[in-house]
């Protein structure tokens, strides 16, 4: 919408969950901090509107050759960093290189597909050793944003990371090219962006972004009181929501209760192995009996007990339907009380199996999961019960198949189905989310897709892997949830990604 | 005797604690004065409400218990007295020496706050001279190196000179009359001796009237003028210390003076009253000593004697009194 | 010798029990009446509670108060009152299985430190001032993280914690028990230690304890509610007070009534157990 | 020269406390389930990129030999890196530490101030209904938990009355003052109800005590009676309680901290287990407890200039 | 009549007021309380010592000792020529019932929560003193002995005044048959007539079961009374020692001339012949130098301030400590 008139200036108060510990593009690996990279570093590209492909970024220019081996991209002409300070081709050469040096990034491994990237002026190139399709969609992620090879030079010291944390400690503009540079950070407490007044894009009134002056930061974990900070004034923005208080503040005229699309899935990985850790036979290891739970879990009376129906079941077996290449087949395992227990019959469970469900310690979502699941699946004489434990145990005990079922949630972080896709089903990864469920088929199918850059073919290997998948029922298939953020009725155009990310650069406030 | 206007009458004091929903009498109908420079003794078993009847003097029965009476001081009635007049009157006018020497000194508190707070409560004294008076009146009760001793507390001192700690603070403002109770017990004899002494040589000079609660008859032969003998919350005899003594009259007097082993041949049986003290719940109709009373009647058991004078200056509460010859004789 | 042996019991004349002085005060009464009526609701839950506590019911989800649920329903339809009711075998379970062991550790502990001293006393010095310096909160979650959520868990690191406390107490008082004479006769008759400790000193020093311990129940309640709170004490679907003020603290201003009645459940526990304390030291007191 | 001597003894003695601190915690987090390594790189990370991650903190080394390193470093100052949060741990604990330090003191002064009044009162009036009324009103303090009070004030004072900010803590003292007052009155509602039962039960021990009687029998002044000779004897059993308190309410803010969004160590505690930061959980540990054995000698101290019986040894 | 049962021999206790640091640094030794200083005295069959002196003088410090309560630093104690501090006579238990101690406070030296059948029941169990059918049947006898009501049993100690506590407790020293008796200040919290009731009783039953008792109180008619033989303590020294009536009438030290003088007489005109002592009791944290009561003796000479008097028998006046006596007397 031409919106001449836009209201500039302005600092926009933000209650997070939680608070970033270190905003760089490769040493992120929570979400408070991966979703925060954006507006601290500019990407070469940048994710179309409808997150299906990628349009322009710094690089205004990109292309890929036939044999999909080399990426080639011209660099816009007089980006500089925070601090007016130029951005070169060195300074990319430099920002993908440590991206992509697995000593130091965990996130190495999306960028396993490169082989070199050079620059000469404004041209960079990107060699391959193989054809990558999701090569684009990566340049476009967090990870790839391009920091100042200056100021790291510069920055004290011995190793990559020790530069890192110097150089996010005392904060100020000059690393980042992205709207904002981090100028104020009190960990654990709060965080302050300012406007990057250099920033390259222009809103709507033909001024450089972004609007706002900048962003306050505070960190408030607990959810109440998080609204209370919302409803007293006292921040403009309050995220994760709780599902259970959503009606209630979509009823408040002063706030508006923000939905976003998001490609979180919550789901529960099943233990599929034949035995279970303590050697007893495993009634789960039966598909029949994976599918019969299934069956007999009530999506939409979950959806509507934890999320007051604010979500919508899962469609796809692998992914959110927001996720390329999802197949929305319709919905998943439809409450079928009949078809669960004919399942359960035949798979001759015996009545009352004991069956434990392992839920996070204080998560009110999960008390009520396992409270509705066991109630729903007590006609199948399973007898459910719980075992509480805190994150890092849920963590090793899904890495040691030391559970039965236990609850999980993802967002995608890059915006390409392969991630999840690995971490669900591909066995290598993670035994696919730990459940151990190793399917031949799956497996080289998932190979095959990750250097197959037809993407017709790309697109029918996905299809096939998400049949499989759903068949053989390696999780609970629960619901897709969507980013609750609510945000007073002053506040306009911040939006959360449905990868999380939260873009502040065309939001405005007016007071 | 000193015969003149006496400075305090007591005329029927009587003091009830409630206790676990019972009435406790543990002061009744007492009656008696007490003169200019005179020493009353007031003896009688433990728990017969000696320690009472002088708290209740200074009107401190009231806060637990029930106080009636008449408590005239001065010819004013200081027993119906509201706290706040009656606090100039405690410590400038009537002070008292607590029984307890290890428990009645604040022990956060220096001896020289404590005994300065009085004067400084009672005088115009300004802080030099009041120092000057703690001073003295410590060497008054013998307390060797006062000066050096005001910033201690009392857990610095031995039960005997904290005793004497206490009596200092009881005479700083130069009362008219001392409540003195069991000013010696804590003591060794030698001690003992000495502190009879400094009261006594006090009452004398500032004409100071004390009243000398004691177990030991033998200071209050030393000591006092008169003396009066509780029993049960009673006074039941009364008299100049020669006489009652001397030839005592109340069968309980009788016994008590029997009991202390003097001129009885070594390791024979001693006397002893026979039987134990009623309980203060549940007093007998009748005289309370009647169950332990040789000479006990029907009258004894269903009515109670009054104190009735028996000569001038003489009471007694008996129906059948013990012969004034025979009790000279034992 | 005649004159002594006559009639001296009158003396000892009927007195009232310390039960029936006890029993006057209507603190305690009231105090007992609370804890019993709170113990009844905890061995027998299904007496009294309407509903089968942890019934979902879709279709009634966080209603209002009305008489066929006097304290409305939670966000999964069950009935408030029937949760709130068979909280109470969990609270009052926590209050004694939180408490008791720590009683019977501190107290043997903390008299056998107290008669002995010497040696044993130092070291028992050195525990207590590091489990009393230890975070109290951060001990009981960092155990029960390493045994796992759950009651049992619970009550296993909160003894581990607790019983410092009964030990400190116990160990002063028989210290100051001590200083009666009738340890002091006990020794010189020949008695033996353990006689002098467990038969002797253990009784008249244990009383300021049985107080300490009424209190210390209430706050079993009330820790086990924090670390409900925190996801750590008691399973879901379980009712747990803690928990349900914790469940219903999203909804104070919607659904007031989801956390105001466990919150009146925990305070009239409390209450119950501080009065019953307070009438229990007047009770236990021997009178001299 | 006593006192002096008093407290060298006292910082002696606190030696082998400290010692045992450190092993109880150093087991303690040790026998944690779930891996500081998972916890760093998450769920998803490989057994390689964990078994690196184990390398560089160490925790392949030798249990001995971890908990000699733990021991020798900590005497020279250096509690390690925390992993959470990226950054030494003394630096991460002195920058929570003056916000907890500050709502523990401000929460005991409050305390002091509701319960030393009312205890006055509720003494004085022993037994009839001003006593009733303010032992039942503590009670309810006392049995409430402090994220429901909190919770309750919140909504109340702060988003709906606007009296008090919902959360944060400020910047100047008088803007910490204001910030942190509802935390602090969530907490003080505890505290003082502990006090007020042992102050008043102290206090009521101390009017009948002998030498109050003598101080009336000497005719002082109410107000000197009550002032001097009452309420300094009544304080000397609760300054020992409140050492002590000091000690759980420093621990005990954990809850208030997240509740009331106050950046302290409480809350940093909490993080720190759930994340399984072993040099954050040691480090904080060994501060609570050098905090509160300080804590206990100030008391201590405090209690021997109140008390002169208490003095020398 | 004269066979020891117990002899003390210079009988020394000392207790350690702790060592500060700071007497540490100053290489200076800790502070010590000298209650006890070479105290040597016999026990005969059948008699009565009493002990007089000062509050805090070493009184129950002895007494203490003698029922090993207390562990002396230096000297003996022989009961039938055993030494009872040796290893092996420390182990026995039967010394411990044959020698008993009565204490002061008849309202802390009962267990509050036991009633006096169990009170007396448990020592004659744990002794074994009767078989157990017969214990209540011995229980009846001892409240007999003792002359308290057999409904008695089944009462709680604060229901009995403190004249029939101490009664409980001597039924309870008795109940085990001892040979000695100590009674440390047994009467002292009671009132004269009950005091007569105890010391009736005290003396009846010496007759009767021929016992030995050690007699410590402050009542010094009350000493002369039930007492064969006297000692007078001062800090923590027998100054004088010897036959009951020849002390109390004729004193051979200053010391217990005064102690002697100061009791009040009955007769209120027998006054003022009580020798009034100079200064303060000396505290026994610094026992001054030589004769421990120089500083307060009218008599004291240089050599009173140097040497310490050994305690001498005078021709049939028993022993005195005194460098002067003969002068004096
Ligand atoms: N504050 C009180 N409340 C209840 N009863 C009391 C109180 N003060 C004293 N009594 C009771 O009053 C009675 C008389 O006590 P009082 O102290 O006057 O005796 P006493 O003659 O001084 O005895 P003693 O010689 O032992 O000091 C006792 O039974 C005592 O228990
Ligand atoms: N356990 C102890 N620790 C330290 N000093 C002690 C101890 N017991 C007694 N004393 C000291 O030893 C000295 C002698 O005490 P003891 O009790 O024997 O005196 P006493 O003659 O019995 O006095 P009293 O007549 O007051 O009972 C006193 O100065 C006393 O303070
Ligand atoms: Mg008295
Ligand atoms: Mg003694």
């Amino acid at each position: 919408a031409p919106a001449f008139s836009q209201e500039r200036g302005g600092v926009l108060n933000f209650a997070r969950y939680d608070g970033s510990n270190l905003i760089d593009p490769i040493y992120a690996d929570r979400n408070p901090d991966i979703w925060m990279v954006g507006s601290l570093f500019d990407t070469l590209l940048r994710p179309s509107a409808d997150g299906n492909s990628v349009v322009a970024g710094l690089a205004e220019d990109h292309s890929v050759s036939d044999d999909g081996k080399t990426v080639s991209l011209t660099l816009r002409d007089g980006v500089t960093f925070a601090d007016g300070t130029p951005l070169t081709g060195e300074d990319v050469v430099f920002s993908l290189d440590r991206a992509r040096e697995p000593d130091q990034s965990p996130w190495s491994g999306l960028l396993g597909s490169i082989e070199s990237v050079s620059a000469e002026g404004n041209a960079i190139t990107i060699n391959l050793n193989n054809p990558d399709p999701t090569i684009l969609s990566m340049l476009a992620t967090f990870t790839t944003g391009i920091v100042s090879k200056a100021v790291f030079d510069a920055a004290e010291g011995a190793t990559d990371q020790e530069k890192s944390a110097a150089i996010f400690a005392s904060g100020g503009p000059g690393v980042g090219s992205g709207p904002f540079y981090l100028c104020g950070f009190e960990q654990g407490t709060s965080m302050k962006f300012c406007a990057n007044e250099n920033y390259w894009r222009d809103g709507a009134d033909g001024k450089p972004l972004p609007y706002l002056e900048g962003v306050n930061f505070q960190i408030i974990p607990d959810d109440a009181t998080r609204i209370l900070k919302l409803q007293s004034g006292e921040v403009d923005v309050a995220e994760f929501i709780p599902f259970s208080r959503v009606p209630e503040l979509d009823a408040d005229p002063a706030i508006n209760m923000n939905l976003f699309p998001s490609t979180r899935i919550i789901y529960s990985p099943i233990n599929t192995r034949e035995t279970r850790a303590d050697g007893s036979p495993n009634p789960l290891a039966d598909v029949r009996v994976r599918q019969a739970v299934n069956y007999a879990t009530n999506k939409d009376a979950l959806i509507g007990l934890v999320l007051q129906g604010a979500g919508k079941p899962m469609t796809s077996p692998l992914m959110a339907a927001a996720t390329p290449l999802s197949t929305n087949p319709g919905p998943l395992y439809g409450y079928d009380m009949e078809k669960a227990q004919a399942l359960i019959a035949e798979a001759g469970l015996e009545q009352g199996t004991e069956i434990t469900f392992t839920t996070l310690a204080g998560s009110a979502d999960d008390s009520t999961i396992f409270a509705a699941l066991q109630q729903m699946w007590a006609p199948l004489g399973i007898n459910l019960v719980v075992e509480q434990v805190d994150g890092p145990t849920r963590g090793a005990k899904n890495r040691s198949g030391e559970f039965d079922i236990h609850t999980y949630g993802w967002v995608n972080d890059v915006n390409d189905p392969g991630q999840v896709v690995g971490w669900l089903g591909y066995t290598p990864t993670a035994n696919a989310v730990g459940t151990g469920w190793d399917n031949a088929e799956f497996n080289a199918l998932y190979e095959a897709s990750q250097t197959e850059i037809d993407p017709e073919k790309r697109a029918q290997q996905y299809a096939d892997m998400q049949a499989i998948y759903a068949e053989a029922a390696p999780l609970l298939f629960m619901y897709e949830t969507p980013f609750a953020v609510a945000v007073s009725a002053s506040v306009d155009g911040y939006v959360q990604t449905p990868l999380g990310n939260n873009i502040f650069e065309e939001a405005t406030v007016s007071r | 005797m000193i015969d003149q206007k006496p400075i305090l009458e007591v005329s029927n004091l009587c003091t009830t604690f409630r206790r676990g929903g019972v009435d406790l009498p543990a002061v009744r109908d007492v009656s008696f004065s007490v003169g200019q420079g005179e020493v009353l003794g007031l003896v009688g078993e433990s728990g017969s409400g000696k320690s009472v009847t002088l708290r209740s003097i200074l009107g401190l029965s009231r806060r637990y218990g029930d106080v009636t009476g008449e408590v005239r001081w001065l010819g004013q009635d200081i027993a119906s007295m509201p706290e706040r007049k009656l606090r100039h009157i405690r410590g400038r006018e009537i002070a008292m020496i607590f029984q307890e020497p290890m428990t009645s000194l604040n022990p956060l508190l220096t001896v020289g706050m404590q005994l300065t707070e009085t004067l400084k409560a009672h005088t115009d004294l300004n802080r030099a001279a009041r120092r000057d008076r703690a001073i003295e009146m410590l060497d008054h009760v013998g307390i060797p190196s006062a000066a050096s001793r005001l910033g201690e507390f009392p857990h610095q001192f031995s039960g005997g000179m904290r005793q004497r700690v206490m009596i200092a603070i009881a005479l700083a403002a130069s009362p008219k009359l001392l409540l003195a109770d069991e000013p010696t017990t804590a003591l060794d004899v030698t001690i003992q001796a000495q502190i009879l002494d400094l009261i006594l040589s006090l009452a004398d000079e500032m004409q100071m009237g004390v009243i000398l609660v004691t177990h030991d008859l033998g200071v209050v032969a030393q000591t006092c003028e008169n003396v009066a003998v509780m029993y049960a919350g009673r006074v039941v005899e009364q008299g100049a210390v020669r006489q009652v003594l001397g030839a005592p009259r109340h069968p309980y007097t009788v016994g008590l003076m029997r009991s202390v082993p003097q001129n009885v041949p070594p390791r024979t049986q001693l006397y002893s009253v026979p039987g134990t003290p009623p309980s203060l719940e549940a007093l007998p109709v009748g005289c309370a000593f009647a169950s332990r009373c040789q000479n006990r009647t029907e009258r004894c058991l269903t009515a109670r004697p009054t104190l009735d004078a028996i000569t001038d200056d003489r009471r007694v509460a008996c129906f059948n009194p013990v012969a004034a010859e025979k009790a000279g004789a034992a | 010798m005649s004159d002594i042996s006559l009639s001296e019991s009158e003396a000892t004349k009927p007195q009232k029990t310390r039960l029936q002085i006890a029993l006057r005060k209507p603190g305690f009464l009231i105090g007992v009446a609370i804890i019993g009526f709170s113990s009844l609701l905890a061995i027998a839950p299904g007496l009294f509670a309407p509903y089968d506590p942890n019934f979902i019911d879709y279709n009634a989800v966080r209603q209002p108060p009305s008489w066929a649920h006097p304290f409305g329903t939670d966000m999964l339809g069950r009935d408030s009152l029937s949760r709130v009711i068979s909280a109470y075998t969990v609270n009052m379970q926590m209050a004694l299985l939180a408490t008791i062991f720590a009683l019977i550790i501190g107290v043997t502990v903390g008299a056998l430190v107290g008669y002995y001293r010497g040696v044993a006393d130092m070291i028992f010095g050195r525990f207590v001032d590091a489990i009393i310096t230890f975070p109290f909160l951060v001990l009981v979650i960092a155990v029960v993280a390493v045994l796992g959520p759950g009651l049992i868990n619970m009550y296993i690191a909160i003894t581990m914690v607790g019983w410092v406390y009964y030990a400190r107490l116990m160990r002063a008082e028989v210290i100051a028990q001590m200083g009666n004479d009738y340890s002091a006769a006990g020794v010189v008759m020949g008695y033996s230690d353990r006689r002098i400790i467990f038969r002797h000193l253990l009784p008249n020093a244990i009383t300021p304890v049985i107080v300490y311990w009424m209190t210390d129940m209430a706050l079993a309640i009330l820790l086990g509610s924090s670390l409900g709170y925190l996801g750590l004490g008691a399973q879901p679907p379980q009712a747990e007070w803690g928990v349900l003020i914790a469940e219903g603290r999203n909804f104070i201003t919607t659904a007031w009534w989801l956390s105001l009645m466990p919150g009146v459940a925990i305070v009239l526990t409390g209450l119950g157990f501080s009065l019953m304390g307070d009438g229990l030291a007047d009770l236990l007191r021997p009178r001299g | 020269m006593a006192t002096l001597q008093y407290i060298l003894k006292r910082l002696f003695l606190m030696i082998p406390t400290f010692f045992l601190v450190m092993i109880i915690i150093f087991v303690l987090v040790r026998f944690l389930p779930g891996d500081p390594a998972i916890a760093i790189a998450g769920d998803r990370a490989s057994d390689a990129d964990l078994e690196a991650i184990r390398e560089r903190l160490g925790l392949n080394e030798p249990m001995l030999v971890q908990f000699w390193l733990f021991v020798t470093n900590t005497i020279q100052g250096d509690l390690g890196s925390s992993i959470l949060m990226r950054a030494p741990v003394t630096e991460v604990i002195f920058n929570r530490l003056p916000t907890t330090a500050f709502l523990t003191l401000y929460a005991v002064g409050l305390s002091l101030l509701i319960a030393g009044p009312l205890a006055f009162v509720a003494a004085l009036n022993r037994g009839r209904w001003p006593d009733v009324l303010i032992r039942t009103v503590f009670q309810v303090g006392l049995s409430m938990p402090v994220f429901y009070i909190g919770l309750i004030l919140l909504t109340f004072l702060a988003a709906q009355l606007r009296w008090f900010p919902v959360g944060g803590y400020g910047d100047t003292f008088g803007a910490r003052l204001y910030h942190l007052f509802l935390p602090s009155v969530a907490v003080a509602l505890y505290t003082s109800a502990i006090i007020m039962r042992n102050l008043r039960s102290a206090i009521i021990e101390v009017l009948d005590a002998e030498y109050v009687q003598f101080a009336r029998a000497k005719g002082l002044p109410n107000r000197l009676i009550l002032g001097r000779h009452v309420l300094r004897n009544a304080l000397i059993s609760t300054v020992t309680l409140l050492g002590l308190s000091i000690g759980n309410l420093m621990s005990g803010t954990l809850v208030t901290e997240t509740v009331f969004a106050v950046p302290g160590v409480g809350r940093l505690m909490l993080e720190a287990i759930f994340a399984r930061d072993y040099p954050l959980i040691q480090g904080l540990t060994l501060t609570f407890a050098v905090l509160v054995s300080v804590v206990f000698l100030l008391t201590d101290l405090f209690q021997s200039t109140l008390d002169p019986r208490m003095r020398l040894t | 009549m004269n066979e020891p049962v117990m002899t003390i021999e210079n009988l020394g206790l000392e207790f350690p007021l702790g060592r500060t640091l700071y007497d540490v640094v100053q290489r200076r030794p800790g502070r010590v309380v000298n209650a006890l200083n070479g105290v040597s005295l016999q026990l005969n069959k059948g008699e009565t010592l009493g002990v007089v002196g000062e509050s805090g003088c070493g009184k129950s410090t002895l007494a203490r000792c003698i029922v090993r309560l207390y562990e002396p630093q230096h000297g003996q104690i022989h009961y039938h020529g055993q030494d009872i501090f040796e290893a092996e006579a420390k182990k026995d238990r039967s010394y411990n019932r044959r020698v008993q101690m009565m204490f002061q406070d008849p309202y802390s030296s009962l267990n509050p929560r036991m009633t006096t059948g169990q009170i007396l029941s448990e020592a004659l169990r744990v002794h074994d003193m009767r078989p157990a059918n017969e214990i209540p049947a011995r229980v009846a006898e001892l409240l007999d002995l003792v002359r308290l009501p057999q409904d008695a049993a089944d009462k709680l100690p604060h229901e009995f005044s403190g004249g029939q506590r101490q009664r409980i407790a001597i039924a309870r020293s008795l109940a085990v048959e001892p040979e000695v008796l100590i009674a440390d200040e047994l009467v002292s919290a009671l009132d004269v007539s009950v005091q007569a009731q105890v010391v009736n009783l005290l003396l009846e039953l010496q007759e009767r079961l021929n016992l030995t008792i050690l007699f410590v109180a402050h009542d010094l008619r009350l000493v002369r009374h039930v007492s064969n033989r006297v000692a007078v303590i001062y800090l923590g020294r027998i100054v004088e020692i010897g036959d009951s009536e020849t002390l109390f009438s004729r004193p051979s030290h200053p010391y217990s001339q005064a102690l002697l003088s100061a009791a009040p007489s009955l007769d209120p005109d027998d006054k003022g012949k009580a020798i009034r002592l100079e200064g303060e009791l000396p505290s026994p944290l610094n026992v001054p130098s030589g004769c421990p009561f120089h500083v307060r003796c009218r008599h004291a000479t240089e050599l009173c301030k140097r040497e310490v008097p050994a305690l001498l028998p005078r021709d049939g006046r028993g022993e005195v400590a005194c460098h002067h006596v003969e002068e004096l007397n």
